[in-house]
């Protein structure tokens, strides 16, 4: 197993780096965080023409037929040049679950839409106190004839102030814990009793609190099987850690390079404090952490591309290496930056929070270190 | 006194005058520094008891405790959220005052100081010269009785809430990088001084950089003599290193730890505190609070017996900080998602809104991000490591 | 709570001092170790002549009435000079089990010999596979009349080739994992049915493997209540894992100042060793380690003496820190060494692996982390 | 042949050939080495079957094998338990001789270190040089036809079994360090050489140090030209950075604790298997395992498509010999006091008594120690970082 790029591949990367570097600087990046929008829809329709948005979704529904390898080569890059833009939210999470579980009907209405870059969406699934197990949705919905009627409310919907519509993961059957009887219902967000809170998080993205009073939607926009919506999921949520954890080893790198330039200008009792072999170490170890996971990350896209029986369990290796080593080089990029690496001003501080941000997602090390320790055991 | 009456006697005083919106501004604490204004109100009802300056000496306005007095009514006065007073005035610049300051300047800006009347910040660092400090370049040159300053200080914590600066600045380009630096008090509201706040990375302002153009302070305001700054500095560095009590701190943030594991739900399904590897990962870092806990113990047995925790001030520099950090990893890790939305009026004592998540949650993004500074300012990780390397090991 | 010592305990530890540094030099020491003997008997009787085998017992049986203090004190010198002689096994552990549940008749018949130097105690609980747990402990006893009859073996009794009498753990009710039902049963080495094989220990003490086949033993010989050795055990045990880490932390300090020296006279690259900032910073973090483990211990010691609440929750953390911190300072004194102390020949390596043989008694760090979380929640 | 047959093939051999006694000695190794009777038992069946030296170019002797090939053949002899082979002779002279040596060393030396007739080891090292390799002071010093060589070199593994050293020694104290190291080929029987064994922590002789008093070698046995050593011995340390794969050493690792894991009991009476905690520790350790191993499979990559693995090879030494220790601590907690027995007789292949504790018990202890070494030899991980920070990241 060598983990090669296509043609089609490398051009992708280079392409996404070329666009980004020249168009997504930090300073137009800060705009739009501390602007009203929930992010730059001139940007998304850039990303949108320039095929990102298609690049992963199969032929038949007006895509590319990407798989797990262009997710990665994209979110790297987006995580290299901090984009905000919700490119995992809506296309990487939302718009699989919609081309793998919703009826032609329903592809053809939100999908096409997507792709074109006219429609956002948010996954709502975590509960107050609740939010680190998607087994462990409590809101119920009751279905008759060929409605469903939602009560209850979402909390931390990420992309949730953006979105156009939200899929809301919740019980049809079962209780609170178990796997099976969670369904997965497409709902438009001005959809009549849908009222929904926006702010921004402190990583310069969007989302919002959701309550449901008495939302009432065909049965039809029930993704996947109505009871079955764990199945749906699992693939979708694999490929997405995998995007999360491209997109942290994107920031990374970019915050290994930024404090091995940084080091080399500072000067300190009067000389580079890169001449400084506790920093030099440091660097090092920063350098050996960041390559450690994109060893995991290329194994993990690889794996999942080809069904690969291990693919699982490279996948939760990486999110665990991930969260630890994100935290270690961002603190430390901070740590030898000093005083000015706390600031709003400098770009080191934002790649810090994004990586809180991805490790607080689909699971924290310790998850990932148990889900591992039990595949290895098989 | 013994101490249990004493202790009874603070929380008396805590019970009765600490307010709800004061002890809001505590909880609602992201770093060292709480809401001004309630700082501020907790400051003047200190003053009126008489408490606001337990570690100065009684005659310029202390409280004549005992070192343990003064450590319970610490321990006190945070376990039950007050807002922290400002340091740059009480802990930094009043005992640098009483030691290297002229009687006309100890009767003049102590009282000031202690009423709240005069808010003090603290200018020290500059661009490019962080832990370095001997590098600094702002200039004060003689012009008559007068000094003009020019140039700038960084990391000048509540300068905008300040109307008093003090400043190490270079008097002479001869000799040694410390050889050339004074001491100088400086009025806020003199011409040529301009305040430029810097937003932190949790979106607030606590520092600020400020900038000298020309600005002209009598000569009268140099403390101890032109060009020996570097010893008064080193004087203030100590007191700063020495000066902090981090279990209580801990303490604190143990107990929010164990309130949000109390609450939340982990991926199991199950509350975190009956998560055993979330046990072993937390118990972790409790034992390392504990175990700094009774070495600041054995350094306060050292000071009771009139000796010097010398560089064991920095093990706790570092341990304290880290350690803190840790924490605050912790609770990131049980709150999840949680923590991201970004709710900043709600961090002010004052907001009547509804809050996005749980109290306890509120401040764990900006905590955990502010306290990356702990390991940079009052001496870096580094530097303290490099202190005990030379100073307790003879390396 | 100040930590102070009494005038007689400064006394103690620079008699320890003294003594210890004068008279157990290195060279001595490995003679011993490599000597086909267990220990060495002289220096054993001089113990007994300085007191110190009698100093941590009651007046009654003809002791000096010290404490928890006095055993730190005492244990943290034996661990700065690497004495091999079974100090711990004999008098921390089997001594006070005979003082503590032994009848007059038994401690004025092996009290006065122990205290005298002239009778060695192991303790036997271990069983093959289960090394962790005194609960864990499968042999039983039948007891017939007033005598008892013992089945069974135990492995890894350490000073077991010295011994002169073994304390036997094992069943009289209950079955395996239960605290209940345990019996704690004096045994004369040389009683019939009782075989041993003897050997030295990686840290260069003796242990020994043991079976016993109908021994028959006076029921008299049971030590504390039938079926309640637990309760007999439990103060000896927190006070034994006391004096370990004790002599850990002597261990511990003795490496960190040979560390220091070494790296000053060490040159490499055209200056010493100490020069390079990555080393100085390490022995920084080593020092830290060795104090913070010194504060625990020293809080241990007092709480133990005083019988705070807190005791047991001090005694779990030392334990846990002595673990990761003796590892820590041990790996890095030998790597700070480099090849040199890879060898027989320098003490350094042999902290190392009696810190090493610590840790793997009384519970790993992360039984002690649990420990510790359980009786925080309390 | 497809990489499958060649598996095949490979294993159809080790099942015939790797006898038990064999793969005992395997089994027993607790560092890179093995007993050397049995190392060289199984040296000369290798290569009577042509497969001793793999990674040689064919036209000395090498296989001809693909780089795939070569890693499956040294995966399955390790995992089978085959003895490893001595790499001085094998894996650093022979590359440095084929790339350096006349064509009468050549001709000379390569067969007899095929056949395991010579034996090798290295002298680099030096008391009071260890990684700093160009201050050695071991001289040679030109007397006629020979050279007149007086010093002494350390940490020669297996000298005590060895007939040949190959030696950096100093023939010229002009200009820099470097410049006057000669890379020389010694006779170990020559007068004048002494060799004293070196007891290891682990109570057993793996290291020598080796003395020359006057020590008459031919200028024949020079390797390339007097004074260019250096050269000749940077190579051969890339050679040794380079060569090891750490991957199937660390699953022989996972493997062994699986094994004690599930039949061991912890402390509350559970297999260790089912301890959540023991599970997350050792999945830690795991991790950073399998992140090595794509990373080397990432270097495979690049070193098929012809290019060099860099300083990723730097990289795979800290990370590669790290990972493994932190696997012995693990079975060090696993098996409690069981690793404390010292049964030295019990680690040689031949020992037919009875064992004091479980079979994979026997190693833990001196693995562990042997292994703290792992990080001091071949550039130990500090100058592994030195070199990280300065030939990838340019510091």
């Amino acid at each position: 197993m060598y983990i090669e790029f296509s043609e089609e591949q490398r051009m992708l990367k280079e392409s996404a780096e070329k666009y980004l570097n020249e168009n997504y600087e930090f300073e137009a990046r800060q705009k739009i965080v501390k602007s009203d929008s929930n992010y730059c829809s001139t940007q998304w329709q850039t990303f949108a023409d320039l095929g990102w948005l298609a690049m992963t979704f199969a032929e038949e529904v007006g895509g590319f037929g990407g798989g797990a390898l262009e997710t990665m080569l994209l979110s790297e890059q987006l995580g290299v040049n901090l984009v905000v833009e919700p490119y995992f939210e809506t296309v990487v999470f939302g718009g699989q679950l919609i081309s793998a579980g919703a009826s032609d009907e329903i592809k053809s209405r939100y999908l096409d839409a997507l792709i074109s870059g006219h429609c956002q969406v948010a996954f709502a699934w975590s509960e107050t106190k609740h939010h680190h197990a998607m087994s462990d949705v409590a809101m119920a919905a009751s279905v008759s004839g060929d409605s469903i009627l939602l009560n209850g409310s979402k909390t931390v919907v990420l992309n949730g102030a953006a979105a156009d519509v939200v899929l809301v993961l919740l019980r049809t059957a079962g209780e609170r814990g178990q796997s099976d009887g969670l369904s997965l219902v497409l709902v438009d967000a001005d959809a009549e009793g849908c009222v929904r809170r926006s702010y921004k998080t402190y990583d310069g993205r969007n989302a919002a609190e959701f309550s449901f009073s008495n939302v009432n939607v065909p049965l039809a926009n029930v993704l996947g099987e109505q009871g079955s919506a764990m199945e749906l999921l699992a693939p979708v949520v694999n490929r997405g850690i995998l995007s999360l954890c491209a997109e942290a080893v994107g920031a990374m790198s970019a915050l290994v390079d930024a404090t091995v330039d940084y080091t080399k200008q500072r000067k300190q009792f009067g000389r580079s404090i890169s001449r400084f072999q506790v920093l030099r170490h440091r660097m090092a170890d920063m350098f050996i952490d960041l390559e450690l996971c994109r060893s995991l990350m290329l194994a993990t896209a690889w794996k999942l591309d080809h069904s690969d029986a291990d693919a699982e369990l490279t996948l939760a290796a990486l999110k665990a290496k991930v969260a630890s080593a994100g935290k270690f080089i961002a603190h430390n990029a901070i740590q030898l930056h000093g005083g000015i690496g706390t600031t709003d001003e400098l770009k080191i501080g934002h790649y810090f929070k994004r990586i809180a941000a991805i490790n607080s997602q689909f699971g924290s090390r310790d998850f990932h270190l148990a889900r591992f320790a039990q595949l290895s055991q098989k | 006194m013994n101490d249990n009456n004493f202790r009874a006697e603070v929380r008396a005083f805590l019970q009765e005058e600490l307010t709800p919106e004061l002890k809001r501004a505590g909880e609602l604490m992201t770093s060292v520094f709480a809401d001004f204004d309630a700082t501020m109100a907790w400051h003047r009802k200190l003053y009126q008891k008489g408490w606001v300056a337990p570690d100065w000496p009684e005659a310029y306005g202390g409280t004549g405790w005992t070192l343990n007095q003064r450590y319970i009514f610490q321990e006190e006065c945070k376990l039950s959220n007050a807002p922290a007073l400002l340091p740059m005035g009480l802990q930094m610049l009043g005992p640098m005052l009483i030691h290297y300051g002229s009687d006309e300047q100890k009767a003049h800006y102590l009282p000031r100081l202690l009423s709240g009347e005069d808010v003090w910040c603290q200018g020290y660092s500059e661009p490019g010269a962080g832990s370095d400090l001997a590098s600094l370049s702002t200039s004060a040159v003689r012009d008559g009785d007068d000094y003009l300053i020019n140039g700038s200080k960084i990391w000048t914590s509540y300068a905008q809430h300040s109307n008093k600066i003090f400043c190490l600045v270079r008097t002479s380009k001869e000799g040694a990088p410390q050889a050339g630096i004074s001491f100088i008090l400086v009025d806020m509201d003199t011409d040529g001084i301009t305040v430029e706040p810097i937003v932190g990375l949790d979106g607030r302002v606590e520092q600020c950089q400020v900038f000298f153009d020309g600005v002209r302070v009598p000569v009268a305001n140099l403390v101890g003599e032109e060009n020996q700054g570097w010893e008064v500095a080193k004087y203030l560095l100590e007191f700063e290193r020495g000066g902090h009590n981090f279990t209580i701190d801990h303490k604190k943030q143990m107990a929010k730890i164990r309130k949000q594991a109390s609450e939340e739900y982990d991926a199991d399904g199950c509350l975190w505190r009956d998560n055993s590897v979330f046990n072993a990962r937390f118990a972790e870092v409790a034992v390392d609070a504990l175990a700094l806990e009774y070495t600041e113990l054995r350094i306060k047995g050292a000071l009771n017996a009139g000796g010097n925790p010398g560089a064991l001030s920095s093990l706790c520099k570092i341990v304290g900080t880290e350690t803190g950090q840790r924490f605050n990893e912790i609770s990131m890790d049980i709150l999840g998602p949680q923590a991201l939305p970004f709710q900043i009026a709600a961090l002010e004592p004052d907001f009547e809104g509804e809050l996005i998540v749980a109290d306890y949650a509120l401040t764990c993004m900006p905590e955990y991000i502010n306290n990356r500074a702990a390991t940079i300012y009052g001496g870096s990780a580094e530097i303290q490591r490099d202190i005990i390397a030379k100073r307790v090991l003879g390396l």
